[in-house]
């Protein structure tokens, strides 16, 4: 097994560890606000980890680019879309959770 | 290949899922959103029986679905402006059978 | 190799209907809305890896695209559903 | 590599029954809005059945549509139909109960069990083998004009069919602005945010239509996808408050609503005189034909997504004034 192949198999199982820790955090936060913290995990560093784990394997560099830019839209998607939501929630006057 | 068989068997339950509640619900949004899963379980059934032509699958299926997905969006669209449009005459978005097995 | 990508696919997939309580439960559209917007990123990371496993480089432009239109439906539900200015609502 | 076929199957059987599950709760939950967003994810797992059935092509058209065009179609649908009911209001049940008399709905029930297991049976007694017409596609692709066998048969072998299709989004739309009439697709209010997120999707979105239809001819895409995103490029600056166009005026508008149904018509009837047979290209111009309908027909079938979403939502014409 090549020293790509072990890089890729750490980075695949992180990503995916992110993205239990985004679910669970879906699942289980409190308020809005925080669930939008645990989206935001797997949005970012979970894709980001499977993204880079791939693309040590992939054939060329234009793959490798073309999987970047996936991850690159998707951070640009979820970064505006977490601040449009969280900005009506807000205006909506969703509540706050308190201990 | 039985995973074909499974697919399309899971086509085919999607559209008798579809067809009961396009008879059973009373709101037009549940029916359009109906006739739309018994539109997906027909594609399903007829890319997946388009499998069973191996090595090479048979793209004829696919291509008619190609066709069918964007047709069912236009329907779709279609219909919801007449949803909209009938609401707008009587409350409640639905057909006057539904109503009159109310009172 | 072939044997890690789809074990975590499948773990994805399972990520995805456990994320799926959440949008029957609720409360608010806006969980509702943040679940959806979950699974598109998800469903991003599986294809990616059936690409990988079919090497089929096709599915990446449909990872692509999912990528670019995810954020469509959030911007609809947030500009038309939900609008943010109370009094614009007409 | 046994394991790999076992952890495929457990892939499909859990996809297909996620599938079968979610139709099941989108379709008889009490809850609109729910029913809307399990509706969306509905199609992200669609998508991934599409690429497990060895069909990127379908998948692409589903990720295009799906995930894009058809959950902001039904929800500023559901927005106007809230303006218009206000019992219907997110998060709270509020639809009646199905409201037919009980014997009905065992009646119903009872038939679409026997249908089920009539269409199981039927399909079940299929050959597991059949070639269907994979082998004339492969034996004629060479003559086609393209090298990626389902642009082949949407645009040459079966042109006819794409040149109805083309007919019937012209006739939705043409149904649409009759009953909801037309509008210009212009709001006004913005947000910085939004700004910068349209400014920055935009030109990437109309560079991936144009890269779709271009790698069409030798891969997975084409015509139907490109326009797709297209007009998903549309709605996304309609939703953003850009006053994109106005439809009441736009002749431009008119024009590229037309042009891929009028190209088809044209070509299918020059090759009927020439060639003696609907939309069959002579075989040295076959690629250049395509390329040209597919242009022609992205740039309608983008038009009428845009426009049918943006005359969905539109007022009724008669009843501007009567109302409110």
């Amino acid at each position: 097994m090549m020293l790509a192949d072990i890089l890729t198999i750490i980075l695949l199982l992180g990503g995916a560890f992110f993205f239990l820790a985004g679910t669970i955090g879906l699942l289980r936060f409190p308020d809005v606000y925080t669930r939008l913290h645990a989206l935001t995990k797997a949005d970012n560093v979970g894709l980001g980890l499977i993204v880079t784990g791939l693309a040590i394997q992939a054939q060329s560099w234009a793959a490798a680019g073309k999987l970047i830019l996936i991850w690159l839209l998707v951070l640009l998607a979820g970064a505006g879309v977490s601040y449009l939501i969280a900005n009506g929630a807000l205006a909506r006057g969703v509540a706050f959770w308190k201990r | 290949m039985s995973m074909l068989f499974f697919y399309a068997l899971i086509g085919v339950g999607l559209f008798t899922l579809g067809l009961l509640a396009l008879v059973v619900q009373p709101h037009l949004l549940q029916k359009i959103l109906a006739l739309n899963v018994m539109g997906s379980g027909v594609f399903l059934l007829l890319v997946a029986l388009g499998g069973r032509s191996q090595p090479v699958v048979d793209v004829v299926p696919q291509a008619m679905v190609i066709t069918g997905i964007v047709v069912a969006v236009s329907a779709t669209a279609m219909a919801l402006t007449l949803m909209l449009n009938l609401s707008r005459s009587s409350p409640g978005a639905q057909l006057p059978e539904d109503q009159s097995a109310d009172s | 190799m072939q044997n890690l990508y789809i074990i975590l696919a499948l773990f994805l997939l399972l990520n995805l209907l456990a994320g799926m309580w959440r949008i029957l439960k609720g409360p608010a559209a806006a969980d509702r809305m943040l679940a959806s917007q979950l699974f598109g990123t998800t469903a991003v990371a599986i294809l990616l890896l059936l690409a990988q496993i079919e090497s089929l480089m096709a599915l990446r432009d449909v990872a692509l695209v999912f990528a670019l239109l995810a954020a469509i439906t959030a911007i609809a539900f947030v500009r038309r559903n939900w609008p943010q200015e109370p009094d614009d609502a007409g | 590599m046994e394991a790999v076929g076992l952890w495929q199957s457990a892939f499909d059987l859990m996809l297909g029954f996620s599938l079968f599950g979610l139709a099941w709760r989108m379709l008889f939950c009490a809850d609109l809005f729910k029913s809307i967003v399990l509706f969306i994810t509905f199609g992200l797992l669609m998508a991934i059945a599409w690429v497990r059935l060895e069909a990127p092509d379908v998948a692409l058209a589903e990720a295009t549509i799906g995930a894009g065009l058809t959950g902001a179609l039904l929800m500023s649908a559901f927005a106007k139909l809230r303006t218009l009911d206000n019992s219907l209001k997110s998060g709270q049940p509020l639809l009646p109960r199905p409201r037919l008399h009980v014997i009905n709905f065992w009646i119903a029930l009872l038939f679409t069990v026997l249908l089920t297991g009539g269409l199981a049976y039927a399909v079940l007694s299929l050959p597991s083998h059949s070639p269907g017409l994979s082998d004339a596609v492969m034996s004629q692709l060479d003559s086609s004009g393209v090298t990626h066998p389902v642009t082949a048969v949407l645009l040459n072998f079966r042109g006819y069919d794409t040149l109805l299709e083309m007919a019937v989004l012209l006739l939705s739309i043409q149904s649409v602005w009759s009953m909801a009439g037309m509008s210009d697709a212009g709001e006004v209010h913005t947000s910085p945010v939004l700004n910068v997120l349209i400014q920055l999707l935009s030109p990437v979105l109309i560079l991936v239509s144009a890269y779709l239809l271009w790698v069409g001819a030798h891969a997975p895409g084409g015509a139907f996808q490109a326009g797709s995103i297209l007009g998903a490029a549309g709605v996304l600056l309609v939703l953003s408050g850009r006053p994109l166009f106005n439809l009441k005026k736009s002749w431009l508008i008119r024009l590229m609503l037309v042009a891929g149904p009028a190209a088809f018509i044209a070509l299918a009837t020059l090759t009927l005189i020439n060639e003696g047979q609907l939309l069959k290209y002579p075989v040295a111009n076959a690629a250049n034909y395509i390329l040209l309908l597919e242009t022609l027909a992205t740039v309608s079938i983008g038009t009428t997504l845009l426009a049918l979403f943006v005359g969905s939502q539109t007022e009724a014409v008669q009843q501007d004034q009567s109302h409110q």
